[in-house]
């Protein structure tokens, strides 16, 4: 088959009685994209916590091209291209675009302490690049409060670019963004999955079966079902845990 | 930016109007808020009594508040001396304040009476021409105890004080005269209020009487404590302690309490006489130990000026070494480290009234110099 | 040491512990529920103190003076929260400890003013005083005793209040969901300052209750609000329980050091370093304590999730 | 932009002509407030690179300022007394020369920091703040009941230490070292705040779970801010231990703590200039309060709880309006 970017073993997490994982397998291959679904509270922001590094499983394992990753804490897994946008945007709300794109940027280097980092023309030429690729352009100056939803959805992509991803986990980059924005983000994201594979997890059901080369449904913190979109979009299995779910 | 109290407002006034030829400007800095202040107050106003009885007229006095604070005494007394350009300084209640200010003013030229600290570093080797101490080196109050504890016949004594440099003296200076044995030695933590630990202890050592030196709310603490602790046993302290300001907030705890100072209110002789009844009139409360030094230090002070021009060093110095004044404590006079030769008392605490105060009920020492004088080459 | 003695400083520090209780369970509360830092906190102890003094100097009746020193903490809080605290519900740590750093001077030097430079007089009320016998010929006083006692009391009615009431009900809701009590219809504004007034009743209590031990006077609360904030973090800031055993915890740990560290130096050194070292080491050793604790749960002993 | 760079330059004008005005009408003392405003804005500098850039409401910086202040007593008074110091088998000699102790404060300052910093750190918020002052208050029990170099009473140090061809006893002189001595550490503190660190340190202070997420760990950084944050403040205790000729136990006190807060809130938090702002009012305020009543600290109180409640963002971001990074 085609190369394995990011593969998820065995991972378990309980809380308690609860289990939030509960031994879940996913992978991710190049230049996919992969999208988790599964309604509120089936463990998906917990699952990505558990990848990117914010949360440690019970047990299993996280490995990205090849290398156990387990044992690493966020900032390392970011170094090594492990890129996430956050479930609410969640970005340096006093910084202006250009400061949260440069502060992505450097996130590699050793930090100098005396040169001004928004005067380094190499931070910010690449920032500028990444957040033209974001769809920001023309926007750098502003504060990061005062962008629209939408906008600040796109500066955590840019932010994301900016640390040479090879793999992107989106949680819910549609929530919020409003109908026109999420055809916009359709297409980003579209975009995206040529600079590295893409772990989605959304809500937004057209944006999905658009999007996603193939599925996995996550229900009570256990993968129920992966596939293509087509055997997803008719498993029985999938229609009953949403169906209870929502009717 | 001037601060003068009242009478110090009414001193300057007067000067106004006769612009003597020698004015003399004295600096006082004292603790007048915050923690403390009460011993600023009266050390202020005991002065201020004695300069406006005086009716001298060119005197001016320029007081600031220091806030117990090191940093800032040593601030103000630069400027004192930088731009007031003062001749005689005075007032500083604590010995941390004292070391922090007068060695560089006395170094600078400046006069310095002391009304209230008598570290020992300035007694010995650190003794200056232009420092002089009109209250006692701080060895005195408490070497006067010791002594006192062998004649009440005490043997086995529990001591106690505050664990920092006047505590250590505290507690040395007891030794020095005291010839019992210890039954315990405890430094408390400064500025601490519960010592029921401490009393535990001294109720298991087997002690037959207690000394301790606590000031301010310190040892009002330790006295109600151990008055409702039931520990039975003769309580000796110098006079802080035990004085008019803090007395009242102590109570009956304090009732009987011996205490060892060089003044008290029922002091025979006609200085004293005037100065308490005249000090209640003025400010319609009882002097105090500190408002006793503050009045003696002015007194000291006047007497030099009427002596000696406070332009002529030297002539000024012995004036002030002469001590012709009519101190409140009886007899006075100046050992060669410019610090006082005088009786050390043994008072008894007494509710006169509503009000608790002091008598003399014996002598502890006889003209008392102090342990330092022989170190001090000036 | 004897037993007899082990037994008294344990007492000893158990009755310290009591009155800490008092005094951080408003803070914690305050905090849990507002999220404020309040450094007036001691103000209030101090609040509580002189209005015992000076009812009972007038009135010659403790009891009374003990009822005006919960009136003048409480109303004397109520006050401060609807015209300053309330503001700064919002706002960050730091403007809190500055305005309530600001609270302190305005307190101190009020009450400096009206009250004068002097120490205040307040004696243990005669039914209470002097040493009353325990089983094996301990000798403690009445009145510490009775602290103890009340205090165990406050804790047992602070948690019943929290348990089984309304405002319990409430208190608690605040500190998990600030937006969910308000969702559920109650004044916010009333609830923060009845919360507010309890916590400053209970600290004036505790000024109250030991300005009869100690002395009267401007500042007093200063040294109890920053141990007060040493058990409330090693606690766990807003919880109640975590404030009753870390006030424990400390009024042990201070009593037995001061007791114990000198004799257990003394095994070692000369005695007179001993003696030094030992208060000296006996005066940081809270302070060791709590950063021990920090160190090994960062957010306290019984953190509120 | 602008109008606080305006702002920041009629505030060192008035650091020179102030004094200048002072010298030329023989007001001496003025100078010495003035050298006090300094060294305390300096201190609040030091602060300001923890508490405003990176978030970390430290409430125990008298730490860093006391032992400054220590570095010069320890070894002035040694050298005043010529008997040198015995660390175990080593001896080492006293100094009065200011640059070898301006460098030893830093380095042990820099040290208690790095001490303290990395254990507090673990914690955040309310704890962060307490366990900074329990370390405080445990260096001030500790200078208190230390006999060697004085306890409470402190070390007095006769004569100010001296610097290679300038006479440190005149007040301007002495001024003028404090001086470029605050200039350079705002230097310091802008540019690191428009670095690349800079940038960071205040990225992690709005938002430490999106650093990480960029690969970027805030515990170095903010131990990193928190040491030279120390340095800065421990420089200052040195000097304001020369200004005074004295160091005691009180410069650890928590009032410290909270006075060098003051500064920085009063001034403005995160502003480049607002320590200087805040120091210079916090003075201003007392001597002239003080001049008027006993009570003063009452008025004090009042004033600083106008200025929390009602001009937010402190002095400098009340005349300059939102502009840089700060909430």
């Amino acid at each position: 088959m085609t190369d394995t970017v990011l593969s998820v073993t065995n991972l378990s997490k309980f809380f308690g009685a609860l289990k939030a994982s509960d031994n879940v397998n996913i992978d991710l291959h190049a230049g996919e994209i992969h999208a988790l679904i599964g309604p509120n509270g089936a463990g998906k922001s917990t699952l990505i916590k558990q990848i990117a590094g914010g949360m440690r499983p019970d047990k299993g394992e996280v490995i990205l091209n090849g290398q156990d990753i387990s044992a690493l804490d966020t900032a390392a897994r970011a170094r090594l291209g492990l890129a996430r946008s956050f479930q609410v945007s969640s970005v340096a709300a006093e910084f202006t675009v250009l400061q949260n794109v440069v502060l992505a940027v450097q996130g590699h280097q050793n930090l100098g302490m005396w040169r001004a980092a928004l005067r380094k023309t190499a931070f910010s030429d690449q920032a500028l690049g990444f957040i033209a690729r974001a769809g920001l352009a023309g926007r750098e100056a502003i504060r990061a409060s005062d962008l629209s939803h939408g906008e600040r959805r796109r500066l955590e992509l840019a932010m994301a670019l900016a640390l040479r991803p090879k793999v992107f986990l989106l949680d819910e980059p549609m929530a919020g963004v409003g109908l026109e924005g999420s055809a916009d983000m359709t297409a980003l994201l579209d975009d995206l999955r040529h600079e590295a594979p893409i772990l989605l997890v959304e809500h937004d059901m057209d944006a999905v079966f658009s999007l996603a080369d193939r599925i996995s449904v996550l229900v009570y913190g256990r993968i129920i079902a992966t596939g293509a979109v087509d055997d997803i979009r008719n498993d029985l299995e999938v229609q009953r845990a949403y169906l209870g779910d929502d009717a | 930016m001037k601060k003068f109290g009242t009478l110090a407002a009414s001193a300057a006034l007067l000067m106004a109007g006769a612009a003597a030829a020698e004015d003399v400007k004295v600096g006082m800095i004292t603790t007048l808020s915050g923690g403390g202040a009460g011993l600023g107050i009266d050390v202020r106003d005991g002065f201020m009594l004695a300069i406006e009885q005086s009716g001298v007229d060119n005197i001016e006095v320029i007081i600031e508040d220091d806030q117990r604070k090191p940093e800032l005494a040593v601030q103000l007394a630069d400027r004192m001396i930088q731009s007031e350009r003062v001749d005689v300084m005075t007032g500083i209640i604590w010995s941390n304040l004292a070391m922090a200010v007068v060695p560089s003013a006395t170094a600078q030229g400046v006069v310095y009476l002391s009304p209230n600290a008598g570290p020992s570093a300035l007694a010995g080797r650190g003794c200056h021409e232009n420092y002089y101490n009109v209250a006692w080196q701080n060895d005195n109050l408490h070497e006067a105890a010791g002594a006192h504890a062998n004649g009440s016949g005490y043997t086995n004594s529990f001591i106690l004080a505050p664990n920092y440099p006047a505590g250590h003296d505290a507690l040395s200076g007891y030794k020095r005269y005291y010839e019992g044995e210890t039954a315990g030695e405890i430094y408390t933590q400064l500025g601490q209020t519960d010592y029921a630990a401490e009393i535990a202890q001294i109720r298991a050592s087997g002690a037959d009487s207690v000394y301790f030196f606590l000031p301010g709310g310190m040892g009002i603490a330790f006295l109600k404590q151990l008055a409702d602790s039931g520990v039975d046993l003769p309580v000796v302290g110098p006079a802080f302690s035990f004085d008019q300001g803090i007395l009242q907030a102590v109570g009956d705890a304090a009732l009987g309490v011996h205490n060892t100072s060089q003044w008290s209110p029922d002091l025979d002789n006609a200085a004293n006489a005037d100065f308490t009844a005249s000090f209640e009139a003025e400010y319609g409360r009882r002097p105090s130990l500190y408002a006793s030094q503050g009045f003696d230090t002015a007194n000291l002070l006047l007497s030099a000026i009427a002596a000696a021009d406070v332009n002529d060093a030297d002539a000024f110095r012995t004036a002030l070494e002469a001590a012709d004044f009519d101190s409140v404590r009886g007899d006075f006079e100046f050992g060669p480290n410019h610090h006082p030769i005088q009786d050390i008392y043994v008072r008894e605490v007494i509710q006169d009234g509503d009000i608790f105060t002091n008598r003399i009920i014996g002598t502890a020492l006889t003209d008392r110099a102090d342990a330092y004088a022989a170190e001090c080459q000036m | 040491m004897t037993m007899v003695l082990l037994i008294e400083q344990i007492l000893n520090g158990l009755q310290l512990g009591v009155m800490l209780f008092l005094m951080s369970a408003g803070l914690t509360l305050v905090f849990g529920v507002m999220g404020l830092i309040n450094l007036a906190h001691g103000s209030l102890y101090m609040v509580g103190a002189f209005a015992c003094a000076a009812v009972a100097t007038a009135t010659g009746s403790f009891f009374l003076g003990l009822l005006a020193s919960l009136a003048a903490a409480a109303a004397a809080g109520a006050i401060v929260e609807m015209t300053v605290i309330r503001r700064l519900y919002a706002r960050d740590h730091l403007d809190q400890v500055l305005a309530t750093f600001a609270l302190i001077l305005v307190f101190s030097e009020g009450t400096r003013w009206m009250f004068g430079s002097f120490p205040l007089f307040l004696d243990v009320p005669d039914l209470l005083s002097g040493p009353i016998s325990l089983p094996g010929g301990i000798q403690y006083p009445l009145y510490r005793l009775a602290i103890i006692v009340v205090g165990l009391c406050v804790a047992a009615g602070l948690f019943w209040l929290i348990a089984k009431t309304r405002l319990g009900i409430r208190i608690r809701a605040g500190e998990s969901d600030r937006d969910m009590i308000a969702a559920l219809g109650v004044d916010i504004s009333r609830l923060y300052t009845i919360v507010f007034a309890l916590g400053a009743a209970l600290a004036g209590l505790a000024g109250a209750l030991v300005g009869a031990i100690q002395s009267v006077q401007v500042g007093m609360g200063e040294p109890v609000l920053i141990l007060a904030f040493v058990v409330i973090v090693i606690g766990g800031i807003g919880s109640i329980k975590g404030a009753l055993i870390g006030a424990l915890l400390v009024g042990l740990t201070d009593t037995l050091g001061r007791a114990l560290l000198p004799t257990v130096f003394g095994y070692f050194m000369d005695p007179i370093n001993a003696t030094t070292v030992g208060a000296s080491l006996a005066s940081m050793l809270i302070y060791i304590l709590m950063a021990g604790v920090l160190l090994w749960r960062p957010s306290g002993l019984f953190k509120v999730a | 932009m602008q109008r606080e760079t305006w702002i920041n330059l009629a505030i060192l004008l008035g650091l020179i002509l102030v004094p200048l005005w002072a010298v030329v009408m023989d007001e001496p003392f003025t100078i010495t407030l003035t050298t006090k405003v300094v060294i305390l804005a300096l201190a609040g500098v030091g602060l300001n690179i923890a508490l405003g850039y990176g978030g970390l409401v430290s409430f125990g910086h008298a730490a860093f300022f006391g032992v400054g202040g220590y570095a010069m007593g320890v070894l002035a008074s040694h050298a005043q007394s010529y008997t040198p110091m015995q660390i175990g088998a080593l001896e080492v000699e006293g100094t009065k020369s200011m640059l070898i102790i301006w460098a030893v404060a830093i380095v042990f300052s820099g040290i208690t920091a790095l001490f303290i910093g990395a254990l507090s750190l673990r914690t955040s918020g309310v704890y962060f703040i307490m366990i900074t002052l329990a370390f405080g208050q445990m260096l001030y029990y500790f200078a208190i009941s230390w006999p060697a170099y004085g306890g409470e009473d402190g070390l007095s140090i006769y004569v100010r230490n001296g610097f290679p061809g300038l006479n440190t006893l005149d007040p301007i002189q002495f001024y003028c070292i404090c001086f470029v001595l605050l200039c350079a550490a705002l230097l310091v503190s802008a540019r690191l705040s428009s670095s690349s660190f800079g940038l960071a340190l205040h990225g992690a202070r709005q938002n430490a779970e999106r650093l990480e997420a960029v690969g970027v760990r805030p515990f170095k950084l903010r131990l990193t801010a928190f040491v030279i944050s120390g340095m800065i403040t421990g420089l200052a205790g040195a000097l304001f231990a020369d200004l005074n000729r004295f160091v005691s136990p009180t410069m650890f006190s928590w009032h410290t703590s909270g006075e060098i807060m003051i500064f920085v809130i009063l001034g403005g938090v995160g502003r480049l200039f607002g320590p200087v702002v805040g120091a210079a009012l916090f003075i201003l305020l007392e001597h002239w309060l003080g001049g008027i009543s006993d009570f003063w600290q009452f008025y004090l109180g009042l004033i600083l709880l106008a200025v929390v409640l009602f001009a937010r963002g402190g002095v400098i971001g009340t005349l300059a309006g939102r502009e840089v990074a700060h909430d």
